[in-house]
């Protein structure tokens, strides 16, 4: 097939690495992440304490590899709402002709309307503000954009002659959705899944800042940023590790989608 | 073209009708009492009943709704429940604070974005291309907030050469308005320059790509008059949606920047609003940046026709 | 009248800034609850008949002297008759009636239940006033130093939320909403004159921005220290003066004393030894303020130190717990949004497993979901806030508050409190200070410190905040 | 100039499709307020009819109606007005699970080798789907012996469309299309974008299978040269009407309607140029549509 | 007869990939050759290295001259080749639907060919541009139009005329009508005839339709697998073609004949890069033997000559002529 090219590869690189960091910090990290230790508060870096201590005592590469599933975590809920609306919505838009897809698609610019981080100000206002119920805002806020691509996506596969040498052997309209458009526009969705990851956890820093995202004790990087702020003079080095480890991730995720988008057919990409 | 012109009309209107049912619903389902807020610790049921009342919370919530939507057609957003101020021209000038932060904002992103883009997808085969490419990545990644606590600690406390924060309205005083302006402008614009600069990108890339970009270069023109003459303006098309996209979602997006710069924006209107239950402030500027995003998308749509002959006649 | 030096030699058209955390939602304390708006106006705008001065003690202000019959339920003022307010009205006895009598009819907030006690109040002559109580009460009397006792003028509260009109040494002049409250010199002030002919009140949510806005020059003053940690930058820099003294706000671990769980004084004590004080201070707050071990700050005249009621002993902690049955129970702990309980909720949670507990940390937005969810409807188990009315003891532990702690030893010696005579209330008041940390009620983690960051030029800083209000007019450069 | 002849179909061989009076409407979007939405007349009253075992072209310009006609005859579309009789049943308004039979009976091929196979299954599934689809049992064995048919090797099913030419994608499009052994295919410009080496090859797998497995064609193309060499009977169609229908040689040699008069006079040979014609004579009758 | 474009040895790479090689192509005045071949063997890309347009990272080698330009074309600088093209040669290419700006009126695209060269000023350029449309037989409001409001054969007889706007020495058509209608090609390729015979400018006519390159031209080169294997007069070639490849090609093309079968090549035309060494036709060639591992030499004059090893005999497909 196509060969691989650098953004796969780093962005695959980079990924891996926070999922393998993730997976290590279940069973294995360097301190209790969330043990507060008022005895080694504020520590420089060292041997014992690679990235420093907070000022709660608690050692911040433990933190970081924790608050990597925060970061999965907020990924993959926003992500999966987005995708397990959107793509069904994107399919039924392109399949349904005349006017049901047309409000299908109408409803779905509506959303637009409702900008990412309102919505998940105002969820966080109804259901009490916590990782989930951000993300599912965010992820609400995300069905849009997938839904319009997956929409295009799918009006392509069903202007292709094999959809149509389907349906002319008989298969009805959803197996031929489960069977033929699903399956065509998976680059579509794993590239747009991808891109919404990096948006997601770009919110999740943002709405920590402001005090929607995820509550303590759980590590979250957004957090650890924002609770650095009072020490970017005494201790910056507080705000630079979830800082990069903030935009290590997303410029993760977005060389991933970039890579896929490049090797994935690039007919089937959205155009407008 | 006037047939578009008046669908796209409909279409906004109707968007409009449609989102004032969302947000009233959704107010109406936020917790937390806002008689109770305003009254206090220790207030008596009687006394948060009766203040219900003045609110006129107590009515059927369609009366509400309809009593809501009439004053904002006749430009009267209410009351707040909280400061006893009229809303209206609260929000006007919070609007107007915010505005004029994404809009140089944006200036700053598309100054950025558009020549970078344009020489990015130009040369994205060879080195400097490619470290733009690079440079506009990393821009993605960082967070806006994270990008104006640096330009703060770099250019207000260390250098000292703009304030750290504030905001003063242009009027009053234009000097000082320019100089609080300049980073959090620039902390908005860069990041979302970053953004913008991979559209661009890939826009032009896409339109290098075009048949007509090969004919202008047969027809004699050099490689960067043929992309200005005929590719910029096809590119535009594309770039203008995420424009109009990143726009709509700064209107709000932007609070991260009023909140590190201390900026009474829009934004932060409404998080006081959420957190002191001034449910009908928050109502308000939800609605009032609904409007927004849809009279943005509204332009937006105009100006493809402008751009692009083809949408002006349906054939 | 105002004592300072500066007061009688005005710094000409001088300016300052000073930054502050809680912006106010309306300027109307009469129907809108909260610290922000008194912080402002009180002392500023609005002046009371009498006022604490530094160290708590009554004095006059608007009321030259004042008398007490001896019953101790009828007190006679006798007001200045100089005082005029900015919209040109002499200040009269009229309008003191006015105010008392106002309070009972047009406030909703729940302060106005201590002007219940008030059955009378009348102009004698246009300078003297005469106030009958129902009971004696020592309570009131230093209710009316809060913004219970702010006087308006009869013809000056049509827009009490947007144009106050007062008779003090300032004058409300603008705001701009969601960033500053500018006050300006009040010329005709009836006493010695403020030094700074405008004063400018920026708000800042965001605690770095606030310690920024200082070091570029935004602003002069730093009023209240957010972000204790950061306050190394200005320890070192010689342009600076850091203000360290304490205030009312006792930082309360509370419990929900109607939970079967809390009704146990196992338990409550339990969870005061698991917490090792000082670690949490030093932790949480940079080691500043201080531990007090009940709800009494140490300017109150019946200040005791208790903290060695419940000293720190995990040992003795774990056991009280097993005993009682909460080891190995989950609590919830819902914290409001804000910084030191968001900070200091977190030790607590690591603190308590240590001792056997399972904490289950959960934010409230606040105001409006912490006072929905804990405030009024009590659901959680425990939660943290600080308690910053002045005097509060009683307003706080009591069956109907949020505290949900039932116990008539105690309401007994409030009452005697109240009623009795100074060296009675003192005595009352330290037994029941005693009683409440004895029973556990509640722990108090430490007391909120009054830090402030100012410019070294700027005089005049109140080293303690012990009142509701920030009194602009003793500043000085 | 020898001819093959035509097969004869006298007036007792069965009617396999029979078109009457169709009609295929498309609204367009409105333009203006005061006039009714536009449509696009695809077809404007087609009638035909194509005996068992014939093979049937049917040629005009991009945009004249072919294809809309085809997806009518296979009921993938739905006529405006008019009739569509698949071997004796009118399959015009037949809801979709009644048209079983017609799916079985009638196939298609078309024209892009890129898109008419699904690029994410293997040749074996697509060469499958029709069976399976209808309910037979898709033996392995029974996709070996189509692979055979349309000239594949037996490997070729595990693998996918993209990794074979434009010329063997539509040897297993017709694979596909023979599977549930159809009585009828309908091939829609199935070797116009194939190169001349390899359409050669396809037009004689196909005339070949039409042969042996004695199917009814109707074939679709805009080249008459094609058409001429593949069918036995044209329609011509222009503008969605039929302009004039006979045997391929009568029509090629001496084309009655001005249309076709155009068309053919417009199509370039090689004797032609040869015999010293230039760009000049092929316009020579009658103007440009 | 002077030569307007002299191509010698040419050859197109993609990174190690060899896409056209070693390619002799000699264009006179006024004459009109045709280069033919299937899809994959390198018409267009020999077109676009004349014009110096080839895609990013595709390298031409060898040597491109054009009477009356004073410096190689091959690897001149861009400067130098956008002083060439649309002035001395121009280009008509096979996708009109594409071809044209979608955002700019007609005439704006016509004038601004003349305008780039300052061939003349603005006002004279319209005239001009008007003047042109009416050559290719389009009204005076089409000037005013878009692109989307014509049809195919309309636009591409714009992408003609702007084409034949500056009196080219050269003009090249690639596929110009394969998207085109029969009866719209045969109107644009008449046009495209009047058009370089009213100039006497030359042209290189690139098409795989046999039939319609012996319409328009009088010479043609046969291409496959990114090599020339045969050349020679229009009549010659069509007639008694020497190549095996050519030879297969005719036969496979000719579809009037009487058989029901057709006459095949085996095997399907390879990817780029996938055609074998020596003779590129070998794999599907049925005389095909050891010698013909090794590169075929060309023999014969450049004009007309051929490279195979087992060559058909001259006269072999008489048959076909005398139809
Ligand atoms: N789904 C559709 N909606 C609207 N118009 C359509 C649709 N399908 C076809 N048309 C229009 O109907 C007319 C006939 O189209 P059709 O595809 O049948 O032509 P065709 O003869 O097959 O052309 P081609 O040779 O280009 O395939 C065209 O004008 C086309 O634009
Ligand atoms: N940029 C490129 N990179 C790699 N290969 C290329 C590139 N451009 C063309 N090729 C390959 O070079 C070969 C010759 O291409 P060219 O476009 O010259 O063919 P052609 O003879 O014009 O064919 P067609 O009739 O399809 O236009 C093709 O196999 C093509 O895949
Ligand atoms: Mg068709
Ligand atoms: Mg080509």
């Amino acid at each position: 097939m196509k060969r691989l090219n650098p953004s796969l590869i780093a962005g695959g690189v980079i990924v891996a690495g926070i999922v393998v960091m993730a997976l290590v910090s279940f069973v294995w990290t360097p301190y209790d992440a969330t043990l507060v230790s008022p005895a080694s508060r504020l520590l420089e870096p060292s041997w014992s304490h690679w990235f420093g201590t907070d000022k709660f005592g608690r050692d911040v590469l433990s933190q970081i590899m924790v608050g990597s599933r925060t970061t999965l975590f907020v990924g993959v809920v926003a992500v999966g709402v987005a995708a397990v609306i959107g793509v069904p919505l994107g399919i039924l838009a392109a399949m349904v002709r005349r006017w049901p897809g047309e409000v299908i698609m109408r409803g779905n610019d509506l959303l637009l309307a409702f900008p990412a981080l309102l919505l998940a100000i105002m969820f966080g206002a109804v259901f009490g503000a916590s990782t989930l119920t951000a993300m599912v805002a965010i992820g609400i806020a995300s069905v849009p954009s997938f839904a319009r691509v997956i929409r295009s996506g799918a009006l392509q596969v069903m202007r292709t002659e094999y959809v149509l040498a389907a349906r002319a052997a008989g298969r009805q309209p959803f197996p031929i959705a489960l069977r033929h458009v699903l399956p065509n526009v998976t680059s579509l969705i794993t590239v747009q899944a991808s891109v919404s990851f990096a948006i997601a956890v770009l919110a999740e820093a943002a709405l920590s800042f402001l005090g929607y995202g995820t509550p303590p004790p759980t590590p979250s990087w957004g957090r650890m940023l924002q609770e650095s702020q009072e020490f970017l003079f005494s201790a910056p080095r507080l705000a630079i590790f979830p800082g990069i480890a903030i935009a290590i991730a997303v410029l993760g995720f977005n060389l991933l989608g970039d890579g896929l988008r490049d090797r994935f057919d690039p007919k089937l990409e959205d155009r407008r | 073209m006037i047939l578009r012109l008046i669908e796209r009309t409909g279409v906004f209107l109707v968007s409009l009708a449609v989102s004032s049912v969302l947000v009233f619903a959704f107010m109406a389902v936020l917790p937390g009492d806002p008689a109770r807020v305003a009254l206090g610790v220790n207030a008596s049921d009687e006394a948060v009943a009766e203040l219900r009342r003045q609110f006129g919370l107590d009515r059927p919530l369609p009366t509400q709704y309809f009593d809501w939507l009439g004053g904002l057609l006749h430009g009267d957003l209410g009351t707040s429940y909280v400061s006893k101020v009229a809303i209206g021209p609260q929000v006007f000038d919070r609007l107007q604070v915010t505005l004029w932060l994404v809009v140089a904002g944006m200036v700053i992103a598309l100054v950025v974005a558009v020549p970078a883009g344009t020489v990015m997808a130009a040369r994205h085969r060879k080195i400097s291309g490619l470290a733009l490419s690079a440079f506009s990545q990393v821009g993605v990644a960082v967070p806006a907030f994270l990008a104006g606590i640096l330009l703060i600690v770099v250019f207000a406390v260390r250098l000292g050469w703009l304030p750290a924060n504030g905001w003063t309205p242009p009027a009053q005083d234009p000097a000082m308005f320019l100089k609080q302006l300049i980073l959090p402008a620039l902390s908005l614009g860069l990041v979302q320059g970053a953004v913008l600069t991979r559209y661009v990108r890939s826009a032009v890339l896409e339109v290098l790509r075009e048949d007509y970009l090969r004919t202008a270069r047969a027809k004699g023109l050099r490689p960067f008059q043929a992309l200005w003459r005929h590719g910029l303006r096809n590119a535009a098309v594309p770039v203008l949606t995420v424009l109009g996209l990143q726009l709509a979602t700064l209107l709000i997006g932007a609070v991260v920047v009023e909140r590190v710069f201390v900026i009474p924006g829009l934004g932060s209107l409404l998080l006081d609003g959420v957190s002191n239950r001034d449910l009908l402030l928050v109502q308000d500027v939800v609605m009032v940046l609904v409007i927004a995003v849809l009279l943005v998308n509204f332009i937006v749509d105009l100006l493809y026709v402008a751009l692009d002959p083809r949408l002006r006649t349906a054939s | 009248g105002s004592g300072t030096s500066s007061g009688s030699s005005p710094g000409g058209d001088q300016n300052l800034a000073i930054g502050l955390v809680a912006e106010p939602a309306s300027l109307d304390f009469t129907t809108t609850d909260g610290a922000a708006i008194p912080q402002v106006l009180l002392g500023n705008v609005y002046e009371t008949l009498v006022k604490q001065d530094d160290s708590g003690k009554i004095v006059p202000s608007l009321a030259k002297s004042w008398t007490v019959s001896p019953d101790r339920k009828t007190y006679t003022f006798d007001l200045v008759d100089n005082a005029k307010f900015t919209n040109d009205k002499q200040f009269t006895a009229n309008d003191a009636v006015f105010s008392i009598n106002r309070v009972k009819t047009a406030w909703t907030t729940s302060l106005k239940a201590a002007m219940d006690v008030v059955s009378q109040a009348k102009a004698l002559s246009p300078t003297q006033l005469q106030v009958t109580l129902a009971k004696p009460s020592n309570d009131w009397l230093f209710r009316m130093t809060t913004r219970i006792g702010a006087m308006f003028s009869e013809s000056g509260v049509s827009a009490l939320a947007t144009a106050p009109v007062g008779s003090g040494p300032f004058k409300f002049s603008k705001w701009n909403r969601g960033d500053s409250i500018v006050m300006v010199r009040n010329d005709n002030y009836w006493g010695s004159k403020p030094y700074f002919q405008q004063i400018t009140l920026k708000y800042f949510k965001d605690a770095t921005a606030l310690n920024n806005a200082l070091l570029t020059g935004t602003i002069n003053v730093i009023g209240t220290v957010q972000a204790p940690e950061a306050l190394s930058q200005f320890t070192s820099n010689d342009k600076y003066q850091v203000i360290e003294g304490t205030t009312n706000g006792e930082v309360l671990l509370s419990f929900n004393n109607s939970l079967p769980l809390f009704k146990d004084i196992r338990t409550r004590q339990g969870i005061r030894m698991a917490i090792d004080h000082k670690a949490l201070l030093d932790t949480c707050w940079a080691g500043r303020g201080k531990l007090i071990g009940s709800m009494v700050p140490p300017t109150d005249p019946w200040y005791e130190d208790l903290t060695g009621v419940a000293p720190y002993d995990l040992a003795k902690a774990k056991s009280l717990l097993q005993a009682s049955g909460a080891a190995g129970k989950t609590l919830r702990l819902r914290l409001p949004t804000l910084p030191y309980a968001t900070s200091c909720g977190q030790v607590v949670k690591s603190q308590l497993e240590q001792a056997g507990l399972k904490v289950a940390i959960d934010q409230l937005e606040f105001p409006a979901a912490w006072l929905t969810t804990v405030f009024k409807n009590a659901d959680y188990d425990m939660s943290i806030i600080a308690h910053v009315e002045p005097r509060d003891l009683g307003a706080v532990f009591n069956a109907k508050y949020y505290t949900r702690y039932d116990d008539p030893t105690l309401q007994g010696y409030l009452a005697a409190a109240d009623s009795g005579d100074e060296a009675a209330q003192v005595d009352n008041l330290k037994k029941a200070a005693r009683r409440l940390s004895e029973q556990a009620a509640g722990d108090w983690l430490f007391l909120l410190p009054n830090l402030m960051v100012a410019d070294k030029s700027v005089k005049g800083l109140p080293t303690n905040a012990i009142t509701e209000n920030f009194d602009l007019s003793k500043l000085a450069r | 100039m020898p001819e093959h002849i035509p097969t004869v179909h006298d007036a007792e061989t069965p009617t396999a499709i029979r078109v009457v009076d169709l009609v295929r409407d498309y609204p367009r979007p409105r333009t203006s307020l005061l006039q009714p939405a536009p449509v696009v007349h695809a077809l404007r009253g087609v009638s035909l009819e194509v005996k068992q075992g014939e093979r049937f072209g049917i040629v005009g310009e991009s945009g004249c109606g072919k294809s809309t006609l085809l997806r009518l005859i296979a009921a993938l579309d739905r006529a405006t007005s008019g009739h569509v009789i698949v071997e004796d049943t009118d399959i015009t308004r037949l809801p979709e699970r009644r048209l079983r039979s017609l799916r079985e009976n009638l196939q298609l091929v078309f024209q892009d080798p890129m898109s008419s196979l699904d690029p994410r299954m293997r040749v074996r599934d697509i060469i499958a789907e029709p069976l399976v689809v209808q309910g037979h049992p898709a033996s392995g064995e029974r996709v070996r012996e189509l692979l055979e048919a349309v000239g594949l090797s037996a490997d070729a099913g595990d693998r996918y469309p993209h990794q074979f030419s434009g010329g063997q994608r539509q040897r297993i499009s017709i694979a596909r299309a023979l599977a549930p052994r159809p009585r009828i295919l309908i091939a829609d410009e199935p070797v116009s974008a194939l190169d001349v080496s390899v359409r050669a090859q396809v037009l004689n797998l196909i005339s070949d299978l039409v042969d042996e497995l004695n199917l009814t064609l109707v074939f679709v193309s805009h080249d008459l040269s094609v058409v001429k060499h593949v069918c036995d009977r044209v329609a011509v169609m222009n503008a969605g009407q039929i302009v004039e229908t006979g045997y391929t040689g009568d029509v090629y040699a001496a084309p009655q309607h001005p249309y076709t008069q155009r068309l053919v006079s417009a199509i370039p040979t090689l004797q032609r140029a040869l015999s010293g014609a230039t760009t000049a004579d092929l316009l020579a009758k009658g103007e440009p549509a | 007869m002077n030569d307007v474009l002299t191509v010698r040895g040419l050859s197109v790479t993609v990174r190690e990939t060899a896409l056209v090689s070693d390619v002799d192509l000699t264009v006179g005045a006024g004459e009109r050759v045709g280069l033919i071949g299937e899809s994959g063997s390198g018409k267009s890309l020999t077109a676009l290295s004349i014009l110096g347009l080839l895609p990013e990272d595709v390298r031409a080698g060898g040597s491109v001259r054009l009477d009356g330009v004073d410096h190689e074309l091959v690897g001149a600088d861009e400067r130098r080749m956008s002083r060439v093209r649309g002035r001395d040669i121009a280009m008509v290419f096979q996708e009109p639907m594409t071809a044209l700006n979608p955002t700019m009126r007609i005439g704006d695209q016509i004038a601004e060919t003349m305008l780039v060269h300052k061939t003349l000023s603005k006002p004279a350029a319209r005239t001009a541009a008007a003047d042109l449309l009416e050559r290719v037989q389009l009204p005076a409001e089409t000037l005013r139009a878009y692109p989307h409001q014509l049809s195919g054969g309309q636009r591409q007889r714009v992408v003609l005329a702007l084409a034949l706007a500056n009196d080219p020495a050269l003009l090249i058509c690639d596929e110009p009508t394969t998207a085109l209608d029969v009866t719209v090609q045969a109107l644009v390729l008449d046009l495209i005839v009047r058009g370089v015979v009213d100039r006497s400018s030359a042209l290189l006519f690139i098409t795989h339709d046999l039939a319609v390159v012996a319409t328009v031209c009088e010479r043609v080169l046969v291409m496959y697998g990114g090599r020339v294997v045969e050349a020679g007069p229009v009549n010659e070639v069509f007639t008694r073609p020497r190549h095996r490849y050519t030879e297969g090609l005719l036969a496979a093309s000719d579809l009037e004949t009487t058989s029901r079968r057709l006459t095949t090549i085996p095997g399907n035309v390879p990817p780029a890069g996938r055609f074998p060494s020596g003779c590129v036709f070998r794999t599907r060639c049925a005389h095909a033997t050891a010698l013909c591992e090794e590169t075929p030499a060309w023999s014969g004059s450049e004009a007309e000559g051929f490279a195979c090893h087992h060559p058909a005999a001259q006269g072999s497909l008489e048959g076909v002529a005398d139809a």
